[in-house]
């Protein structure tokens, strides 16, 4: 039986989660068991200072799948593009 | 119903004009401007970057009028936010709405402003006189305020 | 905090920009446009005009303007009214509120048009595409729009 | 003892009560026993056929004393200037 392929994904990152990342977007291939928005936070957490930095207090960081708002209980499954940012202030 | 995300400036009365020349039913209209302060709890701001994320912000703007459209007879709306360096005085965001009545104008206004202010992926930040500054947190008030839309939907 | 009863028309971006010049206090401005609908309950309409009582007119929207600032923080108010012989698609009345946020001059706008439509001695006389016409009726739900706020006082 | 001056008012009216009418304003002296808007009001639908039919329907004419609103029971002492008119619809 063929494995299920390793899904990647492009990630983006806005504001001061942007800045504390030091980049705007990077691609990573999702590892097993990681199947949730917030699954993809505590694994990000454990990949490096910046991401210890940006992702310190996940209750106040927002996620986008696929440029729409999700809560940190959706599946990854099938997104192409997941976006963290901190709440919005436009208006 | 029309959507523009755009880093020049707008013109307050061109596009309320556009929007309702020649339209004979049409008896309210209803616009909200929102500008960039001078100060910010008292410390004076000399610039103001509004971050975006393009794509996302067409979507949830386009979906938000949407919405609006479906629940208040509009005859006709605009949304144009800007993004980019401003200064204190500056036009940021355009809401006008149209409706033949005027309470349907008024709320529809406020609807797509409280839903904006929650939902469309803008981000700001202040440089203030002295050189500080940082991102501007988000209001409670304003997730207070997309609430009482949401009740009045049951 | 301004009051004009006039003739002719006006010029809302040039009457916006006019009040909140130089302004780095207001974050926010509402603006309420009431335009001449093309028909009333299904009959074209070919003109309108406006009756006003001259004197009274100006010293009542005066008073509404003077309570709207006294419960709101506005950072500048606006209210103009037509009169005489309009046409579909006319201009009737400017409301423009300032605030440095949004709920306030949300608000005071909507106060102002309510006490407005209930209190400012004007009558509108329709006249209609088959040359019959009259003296337009007052809305009851003008009169409940106007409720909220006393209730909303005490 | 010295008579009370009896008391001249201008009288306006506006709308279909200046229609009804046929005319835009007046000037009347108060009788003796009129002393607030609904007494008046009653004294000038005695007073000919273009009252009458202003003031037929009493409920639905508005009036102002000195340019500000008053309800029927306003007494009239004191007033210059009484105006009567639909209720209004501007804006």
């Amino acid at each position: 039986m063929p494995e299920t392929p390793s899904q990647s994904v492009q990630l983006r990152y806005f504001a001061w989660v942007r800045e504390k990342m030091g980049r705007a977007e990077e691609t990573v291939t999702l590892p097993d068991g990681v199947a949730t928005v917030s699954e993809l936070v505590g694994w990000l957490r454990t990949q490096g200072p910046e991401y210890e930095a940006a992702f310190a207090r996940p209750e106040v960081v927002r996620a986008a799948i696929d440029q729409t708002h999700v809560k940190p209980t959706a599946p990854l499954a099938g997104a192409r593009e997941i976006a963290f940012f901190p709440p919005v202030t436009g208006g | 119903m029309a959507v523009r995300v755009q880093l020049e400036d707008f013109d307050l009365g061109r596009e309320v004009a556009a929007l309702t020349a020649g339209r004979h039913d049409i008896g309210a209209i209803v616009t909200f401007t929102g500008t960039v302060r001078g100060s910010d709890k008292g410390a004076p701001i000399s610039e103001m970057t509004l971050e975006h994320y393009p794509g996302m912000t067409e979507t949830e703007l386009e979906r938000i009028e949407a919405e609006a459209t479906a629940r208040w007879p509009l005859a006709a709306s605009l949304i144009i936010h800007r993004h980019g360096a401003l200064r204190p005085g500056d036009n940021i965001v355009l809401v006008v709405t149209a409706s033949p009545h005027r309470q349907a104008a008024f709320e529809a206004a406020e609807f797509l402003m409280d839903f904006l202010k929650t939902r469309a992926p803008f981000w700001k930040k202040e440089t203030r006189m002295d050189g500080s500054g940082g991102w501007v947190d988000a209001r409670e008030a304003d997730d207070a305020a997309l609430d009482r839309w949401q009740s009045a939907k049951t």
